[in-house]
């Protein structure tokens, strides 16, 4: 059994336990959950992080990552899949964003949860901007994000 | 057609979205970079390096060469950085 | 940063939010933390499971764990690991196991969280036995957990 | 040395630990198997298939052809099963 995909972007904090008892409370069919948290770094290749502001394209956020969550249960049997990807200005230690995937077995919810990280880091539509003491400066795509997604057309 | 704009096109642009209505030779989304680019300073600075701009079609990511002909809403932003 | 691994076999059930907040909490360098939480499923290839009791050999568990945790902690850079692992009688949808990882980046965390939870699958001194209709039975060892530990010796 | 078995190892015998004193040519931990599966039923049903029994030297996991001279305590039980 697939419960509907929670999928959600917001301000506010995120709690893990009521996440994942949201995914699992009452049933006895999952034998494996994994959450994946993103969190703010306080240093960036060296310099002093202040805090990071996220920046979202509303609507076609929520898609992508609809259309990625879908993708993962299609290639994996999974229970349950759970995003809460936060926006606005986060300070250094705060919670980023949440994966949770629950599976009858580990291999298809580690699989599942790093496939849609890789994708989220990718393709979601949000941007990073830093403050440091040098000023703020919108964060550079990483290359190696995008060779994070292509391993997973190759299997 | 609705343009939206984010992230650092946003800022060097300095609105989030506006009406355009391009002439008809503007044809894929590269086109209307190109014609953007042509409204000013600051469009011309928002996109003086089109080969790293990402654009989007009612919400969907799509390559340069996108015909733009039937978009309700069209938007332009770097490289995503989420995650 | 490494902090010192908590390892811990216990009767009691786990807090999720609790064991990352202490692995967390006033720490500004983890940019990424792994949860995988094992869970008691009710049904075994199509048996109802009405209990499953866990027994170890206390000591060597605790050793063999500790020992999978400096391994992991070679292999990838890891701010912090918290494993937490349940025995006694447990109903179906309750608690198993959990095993935590803390880096900075998200690659090593899913990895060494991964490696871990086959290396305890595989060796750690645990034995499981079922409870169903048909009266008690001990768990049979599964030869692709055996498979899942291969992989990393190859890397 | 003492002996402690586990699971339904443990089961079959009918205990968890006991002191053995095998004999000086019970070299090795399967030699050590051969020699309990003699102690009675029990211990014959236990190790009926030997090869399928794991073993520990002092806490570390070990081959049947492991040498168990100096041993202070030796485990044997079935494959594991926990995680």
């Amino acid at each position: 059994m697939t419960a509907k995909p929670t999928i959600r972007i917001q301000q506010a904090d995120f709690d893990i336990a009521r996440e994942i008892a949201a995914l699992t409370n009452g049933r006895t069919d999952i034998g494996a959950v994994v959450s994946f948290s993103g969190i703010c770094r306080g240093n960036e290749n060296g310099e002093d992080i202040a805090a990071l502001t996220l920046e979202h394209y509303p609507g076609m956020a929520e898609a992508e990552i609809a259309r990625h969550v879908e993708s993962a249960m299609s290639r994996w049997p999974l229970s349950g899949v759970s995003i809460i990807h936060r926006v606005g200005r986060l300070n250094p230690g705060e919670n980023i964003v949440l994966v949770l995937t629950a599976s009858q077995h580990r291999q298809a919810a580690f699989a599942a949860a790093e496939f849609l990280m890789d994708y989220l880091k990718a393709n979601a539509p949000f941007w990073k901007r830093e403050e440091s003491a040098a000023g703020t400066a919108w964060v550079d795509a990483r290359t190696h994000d995008d060779a994070a997604v292509a391993r997973w057309t190759k299997s | 057609m609705k343009v939206k704009y984010f992230a650092w096109v946003r800022e060097r642009i300095g609105k989030s979205e506006e009406t355009v209505e391009p002439p008809a030779n503007v044809r894929t989304v590269g086109d209307l970079m190109t014609w953007l680019a042509r409204r000013g300073e600051t469009y011309a600075h928002a996109f003086e390096k089109p080969r790293i701009i990402r654009a989007a079609i009612d919400q969907a990511h799509v390559k340069q060469d996108a015909v733009i002909a039937g978009a309700r809403e069209i938007a332009f932003f770097p490289p995503m950085t989420g995650g």
